[in-house]
């Protein structure tokens, strides 16, 4: 995490060093339903992140103990591979990671209808292959995916996006050397599209109040494009699977055993 | 659990009562309890605190030990936060390797403090790519009647504003009992929450409070007007509106607490 | 665990280095009922010492298995906060804490009526805040404190103190000077006072069994002077407790959460 | 659970065709499924590739890092190789520790690797006594459908072979994004599975296979004509007619599978 | 694992550098019932090696989800002793004790009657007190006999042997020395001898088909001298047992705790 | 389980023999069963011992392996003693982290050895304040038929009587096979516990009498009239009478004990 180069540009003529206007995200791919075995998948590309979800459940929630007999609990995991990350990164869970889990699952449980489904679990699992800064919201918004292909009844989609600061002007969506800028703030945000409720909101780095209302704008204009691409995502799998049942199901050997 | 019963009657009176504009105990919405802080609970710790919020009870701890620096930063100590809830504090907390719950408030106080840039990591250097300082601050319930968060983040500022710096002598081995110094602060950074309990934005919830939350929102701010780290927790949600009021209420509490430093 | 100076005196004209005669406690200071969740708490200063100690339960004991369905069992905790010793401790529990643990609980385990109590367990929490020497006699002298503040049935007091030698005399109470003696002998000692049972004793350094038969005499001496402080500590949350129940209890919105 | 049910339903299925001399899925006893190889998945890897056997989806990642020597070998580089069942890719599989399946699989592929001698490890010395280059080499499952042994043998491989060694400066510190060239393997190890289910020997057993397989042999082969290791599973036998026909089978089959690389 | 002298000969006027033929096992001994609470146990000598194995069982297989109601669960553990190798090892199982725990267990699940006992686990647990190659078929032999002294029903006997490759010449039962050749391949092989079907079988090294067929037939031949001395050792256990239970048996104080 | 209540009627019986005077196994009150002490079981141990008390079968084993010192102490060696009960030896016993009783255990044996100064920790020094010798001294049971504390303690030092210390070379690489001399001991400290059983005091209770126990007290005596260590254990009590009882019982069992090594 060296900050260098005190005075690096990070603007110039309204471009960022990699071309981007500052209200625009890098390139973002996503696909549902790439995993057989499980409920639900995805598989999303976001600038240089690349990422795999899948949702299991819900089933049973065990030790009984755990199970809350009005909602279902969402078990959220992310995960790095140990070489998605410029220095390897040891195999065991690290700290950022059970924090990153822990407030991604929670903004998980207002989008989900989990009274539906009281004493199970929702496992979401999402591993992180490549990197470069923006991980947590992709893999949420990857999750998001998953849980709709998955056929989880939703109150919404979560979509999110990291905003933030560097070389003082206020941007969307950070790559990794925009992160790493002496004055940089990192403010990942996640929000049900729909109605603007703010599910994930995290900040480090130091921001006035006036810098966050202009962040937080361009936050959530950011996620609602990711919606959009999140909505064809799911529209292009409806399409593939109604097109699959009209032929034989010659794969259905592999399906089946998770329920 | 028969305490899981009496937990939920509990959450819905608070409900009802903030519903009706009151809380159980009287105090108003944006009203803290009663702060004490006692400093230099413990002799072998470079600082520490123990800071009282009505019926919470909190301890801070500060170490400073000589370290190895990380390789991309060999001119730059560095500090490593920790947070136990120990049983003594609470019938739902148990010994064992550290929760989430507490991952996440050891992360949230550690950014308010690295991220305002009160300590200037480079000062914490020893000799450049071989010994830095490491300033372990580590945090401990005594007693859990709600806002951990913000108790434990007057607590470690306390801790730090009282560490003394140990002396050193040959190979980097600590003199004990000797200091070269105190450890300087550049800013105050303090963590105010706001919870949303039945829609309402309430300070400084109590413990029977939380359990009626519906969400969270920690904002550290600094006496010069900035924030330097916020986090949302729980699974409600907030307004763009009601993150702004979070925030106003955050910079306006911190600042009242700051003078009982 | 440096044994410094050979030849240093820690004893002149019958003064210690700390001005401490040779059978004097270092100050103690017992206050009951501090923290308003547990059942039953104690906070404790002794010298330089600083401990807090609560008790929860009884409670079933869980997992089921092991429950015995003649007593309740006690789990009694002893550990040290990093920053109460001179070199920071790893937040893990050590082997010595965990030692200490068990040889304390089984101290306690015969002051208890624990028959009445089947199937259940009683945790017993200490915490060391600083520490000089000592520690493990005063925690559980604050633990049995706790145990009476959370109305737990006891046959009696567990009243606890360090006996031992350092530069060749037999004295109570060792600070952590005099336990870094090159001779130094350390005997942890507890005992139910009005009995003189020995329920706790552990020894470890060079001594004969006539230096034993005088530390014996000592710590004997000792522990009932514990035994006064915590009976007056006792007293005074009594009639503390006493007072208030005449006033309206405008607190209880925050107590009865450990049942 | 039920699904120990299903599980028991198919194995049945499976084994009464075998009995009758097919597959399930139609494919022949010694037969793979469509093998695909997407190489470089992962930029921030040295080396990456991602496997498909059918429905079974694998990936291996290769990290070189400079670590000390073991004492014994002071000129000599090593391998380190772990696999990790995620819960990604199957109902079956959680988080935690490595269970005995994951250390088997890996220890397995390890060898194969080691054994060939497709690495020279003096050559992955940086300086002798002092720093080697450690190539960790660590496997993920995506989707279980079975043959999880040969998925990991040929991603594992794929990953070596696009593996760029990093650019090295001052003490022995990573210059990120450059390198000195790429690892050079004298030979390509790989590994083939023959399962043996209601006594016949079957080639990439899919996941409904394996739930009937009685045991299973792995070898692994190089190019010129040896096995580097090879390692019995399950809690069958094999007689030793049938361990040759295993051997003349893996030596075939990964002739095929090379050609893919 | 150093492979030192590329050229050192292992071999020499047919005699290996300890005396032996290349068809030669080590000295082994073997001696079982050994422990009193064990079900069934065994001693056993091999060259260097020193092995003592155990079985509890069967009993009920706990937690009850692990439970198979149509046989019994093997539970085998290889473990060595932190003085029983050149360099001391760390007191935790290490990657190597569990897959070879794993492959052990599995080879001795041919041989058991398991189907007799369902819902229940059968124990078996070996520790390596010294060692020089070699040890991991050492102990499957050990373990098959602690089985058969602890009255499993067994379809076979488990025999194993270690064979393989040092200085271009295949031979039987390689000792340390072999192992650490620059050539050296090993191949610890298990049967069940009646049927000379494999039960366990790995390799490490390179090796050609043609050697295997070589090896494949000494290890065959290997296994079976290993057979007889645990036949003898049982023959042994059996014809003591008979000759104590004509005398009256004063030691029952202490037996029957493990049912 | 059926097994507590066969211990539970095999304690009644124990207890109403010790009421008659009698032991179970016709033992009197103060006497040991058989000791037998097998030196030098393990080639690979610097030093090594198996020692039976009856059908009580435990080993001990030392490495002496070069080490870092502690800062404070930069000119002395030291000792590690672990203990493992492992589970050949009871069906009480599981695998795992060492548990509380390990612990108790192993910490009561180095007591025993560190306070006695048998070893002069400071001929354990290779070179002052870089490397010394760290004398491993692990302890595992076999078969526990009772009193593990004694004959752990005779195995413990049985084997440092016959440790071989090894030859070094080059920067403190031990050189195989070769040594340098003997470990030598100053003293000879032996454990020996006394159990209370209905009152009365048992010397080298077997397994079935500890069941029956109310408490134990251990004292490590040595050769020339010191007690070492002490630890009493178990929920019961003891007079301070019984007490001086227990230390005399002590000083003449481990002088016969002493005979044997």
């Amino acid at each position: 995490m060296t900050k260098k180069e005190e005075k690096k540009e990070y603007v110039k003529n309204g471009k960022r060093l990699d071309g981007r206007g500052l209200e625009e995200l890098r390139p973002l791919k996503i696909e549902a339903g790439v995993l057989s075995r499980a409920e639900g998948s995805c598989y999303l590309e976001w600038g240089q992140n690349k990422i795999v979800a899948a949702v299991y459940g819900p089933r049973e929630a065990l030790p009984k103990h755990i199970q809350n007999p009005y909602k279902a609990l969402v078990n959220y995991q992310y995960r790095m591979a140990t070489f998605s990350v410029s220095d390897r990164k040891s195999p065991k869970p690290g700290r950022r990671e059970i924090e990153i889990s822990k407030v991604s699952g929670e903004a998980l449980e207002k989008a989900i209808f989990l009274e539906r489904f009281p004493n199970t679990t929702i496992g979401v699992f999402v591993e992180i292959l490549d990197s470069n800064a923006g991980t947590r919201v992709a893999a949420l918004t990857a999750a998001s995916v998953a849980l709709a292909d998955a056929g989880i009844p939703m109150r919404d989609m979560v979509s999110a996006v990291g905003v933030g600061k560097a070389g003082g002007e206020i941007i969307l969506d950070l790559n990794k050397d925009e992160e790493d800028a002496s004055d940089a703030v990192d403010i990942p945000i996640a929000i049900l599209p729909r109605t603007e409720e703010i599910v994930l909101l995290q900040m480090d780095g130091l921001l006035t109040p006036e810098e966050w209302k202009k962040a937080l704008k361009l936050g959530l204009k950011g996620c609602k494009q990711v919606y959009e691409v999140q909505k064809e995502a799911l529209r292009k799998k409806y399409l593939e699977a109604e097109k699959e049942e009209a032929e034989p199901n010659v794969e259905a050997t592999t399906q089946g055993e998770g329920e | 659990m028969a305490s899981d019963i009496v937990l939920d009657l509990r959450a819905d009176k608070v409900i009802e009562a903030i519903r009706q504009g009151k809380r159980l105990d009287g105090r108003k919405f944006d009203e803290y309890r009663e702060i004490k802080i006692i400093k230099n609970i413990s002799k072998n710790a470079n600082g520490s605190a123990r800071v009282l919020f009505g019926e919470t009870d909190v301890i801070a701890g500060v170490k400073m030990v000589p370290g190895d620096p990380f390789p991309d930063t060999p001119k730059e100590g560095s500090i490593s936060v920790g947070a136990e809830f120990l049983p003594l504090a609470s019938p739902l907390f148990e010994y064992g390797p550290p929760g989430k719950e507490e991952m996440e408030l050891a992360r949230v106080i550690d950014r308010g403090i690295r991220e305002s840039k009160c300590l200037d990591f480079e000062k914490l250097c020893i000799k450049e790519g071989e010994k830095v300082w490491v300033v372990f601050i580590d945090l401990y319930t005594m007693n859990d009647d709600g806002n951990l968060f913000d108790a434990f983040s007057i607590a470690a500022l306390s801790a730090l504003l009282e560490t003394k710096i140990p002396k050193l002598e040959d190979e980097y081995k600590i003199v004990k009992g000797e200091f070269s110094g105190k450890l300087h602060l550049a800013r105050k950074p303090l963590l105010c929450t706001t919870t949303k309990i039945a829609g309402h934005l309430i300070s400084d919830a109590c413990f029977a409070e939380e359990k009626a939350m519906e969400a969270r929102f920690s904002v550290a701010t600094t006496e010069d007007g900035y924030m330097a780290a916020y986090q949302k927790g729980g699974s409600g949600s907030f307004s763009p509106k009601e993150i702004d009021d979070c925030i106003d209420l955050a910079f306006a509490e911190a600042k009242e607490m700051r003078k009982q430093l």
